[in-house]
């Protein structure tokens, strides 16, 4: 499979349909991979695609003006969808080479450490958007279930709910690799960066400030999230941040219908839309 | 010996007794001690941390000479959140200070005994009128001394007044000032500071200090080279973002030196070996 | 602090066209409802942003009530048909963070509905008496320098 | 030399704790991270890696400065007196305690910082030696031998012995409030010296700053980078701080955070930014760890302890910057 | 440095009753940036307004709070004042401390503290308010009118009369609409086509007034005021200017067997065609999907006999572009389909027939020269059954909820029409109630029960049965909770009307909203019942809602007298509290443009939003939506609204 993506990869440089590919390389240590942009045939030799080729790639697409060719798992197409939708993505300067996906592996300190929750989860099997496929989704459903741990949480009595979070929440950093990660965090400053609308807030110095940021980030992405897992790949603390975004994703089909951001282009997110007739019953 | 930087970290309650309204976005506020002392002493160069808590605190080099010992001068520009509030601020009010920072114009070194040319652009003048004001009171130490000070329009000169009725009439001294355009109530001489330093023709044999605008010493240090001026004759001064003030917190580093600590003085050869991020 | 002291700090933020003249009838009509509520005017209830609302509650606010026109009177079309939505998501979210539920309050009160406005802020509070002190999304910041101020 | 059966270890930590504030490392949902002992903590001697690394003991992220009360446009100023009481850190590691001296070239040397020395007086390390480096570690490329750690108190872990040998003063004065839990021995640990890894650091001379610095490559290596601070917030000897204001209603609390050079507003001023693209940003990190910090100081800036290398989600380190950096006429 | 007046009213004892003004006085006037603070008995008296200014003279004073009764009282009062005195009227704001609480709230303690809280809060409103400025825009003097029914007519007829360009833009070939399809109108009995006819001559005459049939609108930009609206004139393949109207051309048309719209259904019609004898304009058109010569490429006889040579085969569609200050919708509606209805028979018997269909019979022009016949067998029906509500007040998700309001009338119309042709049918009701507001309305009821012996059964018709040539009705007499079992000759059936097909895709080129059923929504149920969501925009007749002819002539001069009130300024003053986008934050994601009720958002720039102020009304649904705060709203901005949160938590 990697050797007729190398393949193709070249044929749409030298055809001209392309000026660039976004893929993965292999990085300085033996798990590690880390996406790039390829310029030549040559380069294209060092392309590399496999279980540890975790990397939602959509994101690097923003804002970009010349045409470039990306490999894109199933779920990645998603965020690639929601980005389009978003203006940030000129989907005329992409040529998206969807490949299939069995799932990326967990990386603990380097080591592989079984597969990504996100992966054992997946409902994004199918590429959402796509000029052309190479392989075979083999995602390694275990649990189908990805609501399972909301669940979980939701079963908990009230005051365990918030110890729960107190305790995950306090170790967080602030690193911003959570909202930095996300292919919706595309807001030129984000709100807590922003000293001018008195919401700036660059290190978590109180309890409410660790829960306010992760409310927030949460909620920005509300109806926009594809469920891509990034965050919780992303976080060096091991916050399990997808609960957060998982929680509203499963409110938002509960109350206003089952919906998959970035399953189109053109479907105005459920925070951006109303049904006057459904949303009687959400009550409050 | 070590100054605990606690104490550098923390402020001192400042007082504003006087402010001057320079140019249209220019003030000059005249700060001392709630106890009516000078806050600290200082030398030609050196900046102090101004703040106003629940605002921001940002670094201002002090526009008045150490030979003051009553009280500290800044000049201070608006142009964001701090800077616009100082400006709404009334004589009375008080704001926060700590320094001083940075190194020093070389005052008792390089430039004691030598023909002074100063040179400044804009706002740029306000750490100058430290110096100058210095050699005035120094007058001795020093030889010729000549000034260079440009700037937009006749309205954004700052100190004007004081340069045509003092540092003009002062022994041994020549002014030049310059706008960039011509204007109905001007009739000096109007044009950019690089091609006016240009048109008078300075002797390479001083020693020089340029202050304004990046762009303004970029051009400057081009003439003054040009004119026959060695990079080690010719001291300026970098402005970064700055936050501790004291080298510690990283903003304001470029290459191996933090602005705030090892400069903002830099003798211009001295800018060759940094990395061009300022 | 005993909890006979507890004098909770709600915070209610009205529509203009629709709950602020509610509360405005209540007034009017004399309709007696507990001091502790203080009424914000935001335009529409569309207007208030889910950072408000935390703003509140880290400021020190034991409870936030948001109140809009009907579903369908709004003066703005469909305002809160937004609002219906992102309070809901929210106030889920809470709760799912171990917030107590009853801190928030979503409802909606029209112009003529000055005894709705009365009796819902009324119950509110009681509401938020019986929870006590809002702990949980309160800055201790805050509070620590409050009750600084309370010493002195 | 002192040790301790390795059965003991818990009745160490509990009469340690009994007399200082002890942190240990411990797990906490996937991590492990240094936490106050106790007693039905999962301690963790083997992880390497805490996510936290002892830096948050000694330049937390939020630290206070001081307080000021604006009243009617008068302004009060009180210093912050967070109370240090004396604490143990168990189980630093060698690249930690190396990223220690690092952090002391910056905050103790003149203007001495008060805050951090006053941590740092107050704070005793207690390191545990290396036996099997990780995937990502690469202190040993910076001359720290994993297996020797420094630090008030170096300790050795075998299958059943803690190995226990007080450096210091302070190391001192610790082993005392445990001496009877500790036997005096003429054994010594094994120590494995694993092997080195080698990275081509001597390009990352400070005669070559302004080369390094206009590298042809930094685009190309930094183009994964998503600007995050991951790297610089899981980095022992990342030193960076903003100072910012926290209005509680009644007054202003000044506290300083940790800050990231890799943000696009950490340089930016009202009036421009001298460093407006990520490559730039980039660039500042890790010149500054390899070659500004050793024109000051005579060390890296990095102690290999490679938690970057496993933070980045987009899987860019140093070690790739060491190798990959072309200095025009040197590579 | 901010200097804030704090004006404190006792609003004679209705506030100092409850609250000790004299602290709030003087707990409010050390909060920051307060430079002065005063109490007077009526600061809304020419006094307290005179206070304020001299203090903004004298204090020179940036910001004023006036603790008083609520905003919607006095805000614009104090405002003015302030104007008045040089300070910008925005600068001004009103905390509400009698309202919302020495009015509400007994203890004066606690209403004291929280007179102070409120207080507080305003001043640290203002602190971060800016001057804001009404902005200004011009106002195109022409009028659009969608829809050429009687609402468009007469709003038509009404703005011309006031002197403004109207054009009126109507889908179908002849204005006049459902109007133009009725026999007589109720209470008065009086004929349908001798009351519209003169009008739609009038509107056809006058020098002010444009008319688009055939024609559709293509696309709209702009706002109030300036208003650029696509209009697609639809090929009528008849040169307009050369057709003298003769008709030979319809005569000699071959294809004779199109269903006649304007008959709903009930005769035929050709291919060329015009729809109605009266039709303005009397130009004929063809329709292309029936016509031979479209079809097969052979014919063309229309064009032979056409004299005048006005048929043109190779029209096309033309696209015309026209400005215009106000727009009034006036879409009309439809009767639903009764798809769903099997019950009735409508689709198994010609004997089943609509009101409209009806109407259509007893009309003398129509097809049955008003002769009240079977259709199935042209026998004149011994006995005819009404049955109401089908479809309208439907909870079975098949028909409409709503009341269709004009059948209990229109019933009661044909009831006594019958009636009085032929004394000697039987005329029998099945409703659930009748519905008679209205002038006359109930009497007209009663005279057709009481005096012409219609039969009023209430009860609902389960079903009905075509048994050879009668009409079997199964049905429940609720009165009498007894099952019937009825034959009958003829039924007409008073079917639901919902909002024209057009409604919604029209309503939505005008960014204006439609309610669930379709319906245009309008600004206000009560108090803004001519305006749509859409500032410029204004609704008549049934599109809005259903309702009868006199409402809908009403409605449509209502709508016309606001048209004339726009357009007759010149320039308008935009509210300036409304959404602005921060160049430097926004990223161009398009979310705030999902949630504009109005239109307002627009991205042309392709870098960032832009909002319209002369569209924006200042909800702020898009500040709540921008993650990154880059939308904001002025007088209610994010710094604004926190600001207000601080304080009031205190």
């Amino acid at each position: 499979m990697l050797e007729i993506m190398k393949q193709r990869a070249k044929e749409l440089l030298e055809s001209g349909r392309v000026v660039r590919v976004l893929g993965w390389q292999r990085g300085d240590f033996p798990n590690l991979r880390e996406p790039v942009f390829f310029t030549t045939a040559k380069q294209l030799d060092n392309l590399e695609y496999d279980r540890f080729c975790a990397a939602n790639l959509s994101k690097y697409l923003i804002g970009t003006d010349v045409p470039t060719l990306a490999f894109l798992k199933p779920c990645d197409t998603y965020s690639l969808n929601q980005l389009v939708k978003e203006r940030q993505i000129n989907r005329q300067m992409t040529y998206i080479i969807g490949i299939g996906c069995e799932g990326s592996a967990k990386l603990t300190d380097m080591e592989e450490n079984g597969t990504l929750e996100r992966c054992l989860v997946c409902t994004k099997t199918v590429h959402a958007a796509f000029d052309e496929l190479i392989g075979e989704d083999a995602a390694p459903r275990e649990k189908n279930d990805r609501f399972a741990g909301v669940g979980e949480i939701e079963a908990m009595e009230i005051a365990a709910r918030y110890t729960f979070w107190q305790d995950h929440l306090a170790r967080c950093i602030r690193c911003n690799a959570c909202r930095n990660i996300c292919p919706v965090c595309h807001c030129k400053k984000c709100v807590f960066d922003n000293t001018k609308y008195d919401t700036a807030q660059r290190a978590n110095a109180s309890a409410f400030e660790e829960q306010m940021f992760h409310i927030i980030r949460a909620y920005h992405v509300a109806g926009r999230c594809t469920d891509c897992g990034e965050c919780n790949r992303a976080c060096p603390q091991a916050i399990p941040l997808h609960l957060l975004n998982r929680k509203l994703i499963s409110d938002i089909n509960h109350m206003f219908g089952e919906y998959q951001a970035g399953t189109d282009t053109e479907t105005p997110g459920p925070l951006t839309n109303f049904d006057i007739e459904m949303d009687k019953e959400v009550g409050l | 010996m070590c100054k605990p930087s606690t104490d550098l970290l923390i402020p001192q309650v400042g007082i504003i007794t006087h402010i001057r309204q320079e140019t249209p976005d220019v003030k000059t506020f005249r700060i001392v001690t709630t106890s009516g002392a000078k806050a600290f002493s200082h030398m030609p160069g050196q900046c102090a941390m101004l703040s106003v808590p629940g605002i921001g605190e940002a670094m201002f080099s002090i526009a008045s000479s150490p030979t003051n010992t009553e009280f500290m001068e800044f000049s201070i520009k608006a142009c964001g959140t701090l800077t616009d509030h100082l400006h709404r601020l009334a004589i009375g009010s008080h704001v926060t200070i700590r320094g001083p920072y940075g190194n020093i114009f070389p005052m008792e070194d390089a430039f004691k005994g030598r023909d002074l040319l100063f040179i400044a652009g804009g706002i740029g003048l306000a750490p100058v009128r430290s110096a100058i004001k210095y050699v005035f009171d120094n007058r001795t130490n020093y030889g010729h001394v000549d000034i260079l000070y440009g700037a937009r329009s006749a309205d954004d000169l700052v100190y004007r007044h004081e340069i045509e009725e003092n540092w003009a009439s002062q022994p041994n001294t020549n002014v030049y000032i310059t706008i960039d355009r011509p204007q109905d109530d001007w009739s000096g001489h109007t044009g950019f500071v690089p091609a006016y330093f240009a048109d008078i023709g300075f002797a390479p044999d001083k020693m020089a200090l340029v202050c304004g605008p990046p762009i303004m010493i970029k051009r400057t240090l081009d003439a003054l080279l040009t004119a026959g001026f060695k990079k080690d004759q010719v001291y300026t001064t970098l402005e970064l973002r700055m936050k501790c003030g004291i080298g510690k917190c990283g903003r304001c580093n470029i290459g191996p030196k933090y602005v705030c600590k090892d400069g903002p003085v830099f003798r211009c050869d001295e800018l060759d070996a940094l990395p061009d991020e300022y | 602090m005993q909890i006979t002291d507890f004098n909770p700090n709600i915070v209610a933020f009205c529509c203009n066209w629709c709950s602020y003249a509610g509360a405005d009838l209540a007034g009017t009509s004399r309709l007696q409802y507990p001091v502790q509520v203080r009424i914000i005017k935001v335009p529409c209830s569309c207007r208030v942003d889910p950072l408000f609302i935390l703003r509140a509650f880290q400021r020190g606010a034991d409870g936030v009530a948001v109140c809009g026109c009907h579903p369908g009177d709004c003066h703005y079309a469909t305002g809160n048909y937004y609002t219906r939505r992102r309070m809901a998501l929210l106030h889920n979210m809470l709760d799912f963070m171990g917030i107590e539920r009853d801190r928030m309050l979503l409802q909606w009160v029209s112009a003529a509905e000055g005894a709705k406005f009365a009796k819902t802020m009324t119950d509110f509070v009681e509401n938020i008496h019986m929870l006590g002190k809002n702990t949980r999304l309160a800055d201790w910041r805050v509070v620590n320098a409050g009750n600084n101020e309370t010493e002195s | 030399m002192m040790k301790i059966a390795k059965e003991h270890l818990p009745r160490l930590f509990a009469a340690l704790a009994k007399q200082i504030d002890l942190l240990l490392p411990a797990q906490q949902a996937e991590v492990v991270n240094f936490a106050p002992f106790c007693p039905d903590a999962e301690i963790d001697l083997t992880t390497l890696k805490t996510a936290n690394t002892p830096k948050h003991f000694f330049l937390p992220q939020v630290e206070d400065l001081y307080t000021a009360a604006v009243n009617a446009g008068q302004i009060s100023i009180s210093a912050a007196d967070t109370p240090i009481k004396p604490f143990a850190i168990f189980g630093v590691r060698a690249c930690d305690a190396a990223a220690l001296d690092v952090l002391d070239s910056v905050y103790l040397s003149d203007p001495i910082d008060q805050f951090y020395q006053t941590r740092r007086q107050a704070g005793c390390i207690i390191t545990l030696a290396c036996e099997k480096p990780t995937a990502s570690c690469f202190c040993t490329a910076f001359g720290i031998n994993p297996t020797e750690p420094c630090g008030d108190i170096t300790t050795w872990l075998t299958d059943d012995v803690l190995y226990w040998q007080p450096n210091t003063e302070k190391g001192d004065k610790i082993t005392e409030l445990v001496a009877d839990l500790l036997q005096l021995t003429d054994e010594s640990p094994a120590q494995d010296i694993s092997e080195n890894i080698c990275l081509p650091l001597d390009k990352f001379n400070p005669d070559n700053l302004l080369a390094l610095f206009n590298a042809p490559n930094w685009q190309d290596l930094s183009v994964a980078c998503i600007a995050c601070g991951a790297c610089t917030f899981v980095c022992p000897t990342c030193q960076c701080y903003d100072i910012t204001d926290f209005d509680t209603g009644t007054s202003i609390t000044r506290y300083r955070c940790w800050d990231s050079c890799l943000y696009s507003d950490f340089t930016q001023m009202a009036h421009g930014n001298p460093r407006t693209t990520q490559a730039e940003r980039f660039r500042q990190r890790f010149m500054h760890k390899l070659v500004y910090h050793p024109a000051n100081n005579d060390q890296y800036g990095c102690v290999g302890c490679g938690r970057c290398v496993a933070a980045c989600p987009a899987g860019l380190n140093i070690v790739k910057v060491i190798k990959k950096l072309e200095v025009a006429g040197n590579v | 440095m901010e200097k804030i007046g704090v004006f404190v009213c006792h609003c004679g004892s209705n506030i100092k009753g409850n609250v000790d003004t004299a602290a709030v006085v003087e707990q409010i006037s050390h909060v920051d940036g307060v430079a002065m603070a005063v109490e007077y008995p009526y600061m809304c008296a020419e006094a307290g307004q005179a206070m304020i200014r001299n203090a903004i003279t004298e204090h020179g004073l940036t910001g004023v709070v006036v603790a008083a009764c609520s905003p919607r009282m006095h805000e614009a009062t104090f405002r003015k004042a302030a104007e008045r005195a040089g300070l910008n009227s925005y600068m001004v704001e009103i905390a509400n401390i009698r309202e919302q609480c020495s009015w509400v709230h007994r203890d004066t303690v606690s209403a004291t503290k929280k007179a102070v809280a409120l207080a507080r809060a305003a001043v640290a409103k203002v602190h971060r308010n800016t001057p804001l400025h009404p902005g200004e825009s011009s106002v195109t003097k022409r009028a659009l009118v969608v829809g050429g029914g009687i609402a468009g007519i007469q709003a038509a007829l009404d703005i011309a009369e006031a002197g403004f360009e109207v054009t009126i833009v109507e889908t179908t070939p002849s204005i006049g609409g459902k109007m133009a399809q009725l026999d007589k109108t109720f209470p008065t009995l009086d004929c349908s086509a001798c009351i519209l006819t003169p009008k739609m001559v009038d509107a056809a005459g006058h020098d002010n007034i444009a008319i688009h049939t055939y024609s559709e609108i293509e696309k709209v930009e702009g706002f109030v005021g300036n208003f650029t609206v696509s209009i697609r004139k639809k090929a009528r393949s008849v040169d307009m200017d050369k057709c003298t109207g003769c008709g030979d051309c319809w005569a000699k048309c071959p294809v004779k067997r199109v269903p006649s719209e304007f008959d709903s259904g009930l005769c035929n019609r050709t291919a060329i065609y015009t729809p109605f004898a009266q039709a303005v304009p009397n130009v004929p058109v063809i329709d292309r999907t029936n016509c031979v010569k479209f079809k097969t490429g052979r014919c063309g006889l229309c064009r032979t006999v056409c004299q005048p040579g006005a048929i043109d085969f190779d029209q096309q569609d033309e696209i015309i572009t026209e400005n215009f200050g106000a727009v009034v919708l006036a879409t009309g509606y439809d009767t639903i389909s009764l798809d769903k209805f099997g019950e009735y028979a409508y689709h198994d018997s010609p004997d089943v027939l609509t009101a409209l269909e009806f109407e259509r019979m007893t009309n003398a022009a129509g097809p049955t020269d008003g002769r009240i016949v079977r259709m199935s067998d042209g026998h004149k029906p011994k006995s005819i059954t009404f049955i109401q509500c089908v479809g309208s007040r439907d909870i079975t998700n098949r028909g409409k909820t709503y009341c269709s309001k004009i059948c209990c009338m229109y019933t009661a119309k044909q009831a006594i029409l019958i009636k009085d042709k032929y004394p000697d049918v039987d005329v029998q009701v099945f409703y659930i109630d009748v519905r008679t507001p209205g002038k006359n309305f109930d009497e007209f009821y009663r005279r057709a029960a009481e005096e012409y012996g219609v039969k009023y059964i209430k009860g609902q018709v389960g079903k009905v049965v075509n048994v050879g040539d009668t009409l079997h009705i199964q049905a429940v007499d609720m009165l009498e909770g007894r099952h019937m079992d009825i034959q009958t000759d003829m039924i007409i059936l008073a079917t639901a009307i919902q909002p024209s097909a057009t409604a919604k895709t029209t309503a939505g080129m005008f960014s204006s909203s439609v309610d669930q059923n379709h319906f245009m929504t309008e600004a206000h149920p009560k108090l803004r019942p001519v305006e749509s969501h859409t500032a410029g925009v204004f609704l008549a007749g049934c599109g809005q809602g259903p309702k009868d002819i006199p409402e809908t002539v009403a409605q449509a001069s209502a709508a016309a007298a606001k048209v004339i009130g726009l357009l007759v300024k010149d320039k308008l003053m935009t509210n300036p509290c409304t959404a602005a986008t921060d160049e430097d934050l926004c990223n161009n994601c398009g979310l705030c443009g999902n949630v504009c009720p109005y239109g307002a958002i627009t991205y042309e720039s392709k870098l960032t939003a832009s909002v319209n102020n002369a569209l924006c009304q200042g909800c702020g649904a898009c500040v709540v939506t921008c993650p990154s705060g880059a939308m904001d709203l002025h007088g209610f901005t994010n710094r604004q609204l926190m600001a207000e949160v601080d304080a009031i938590c205190k």
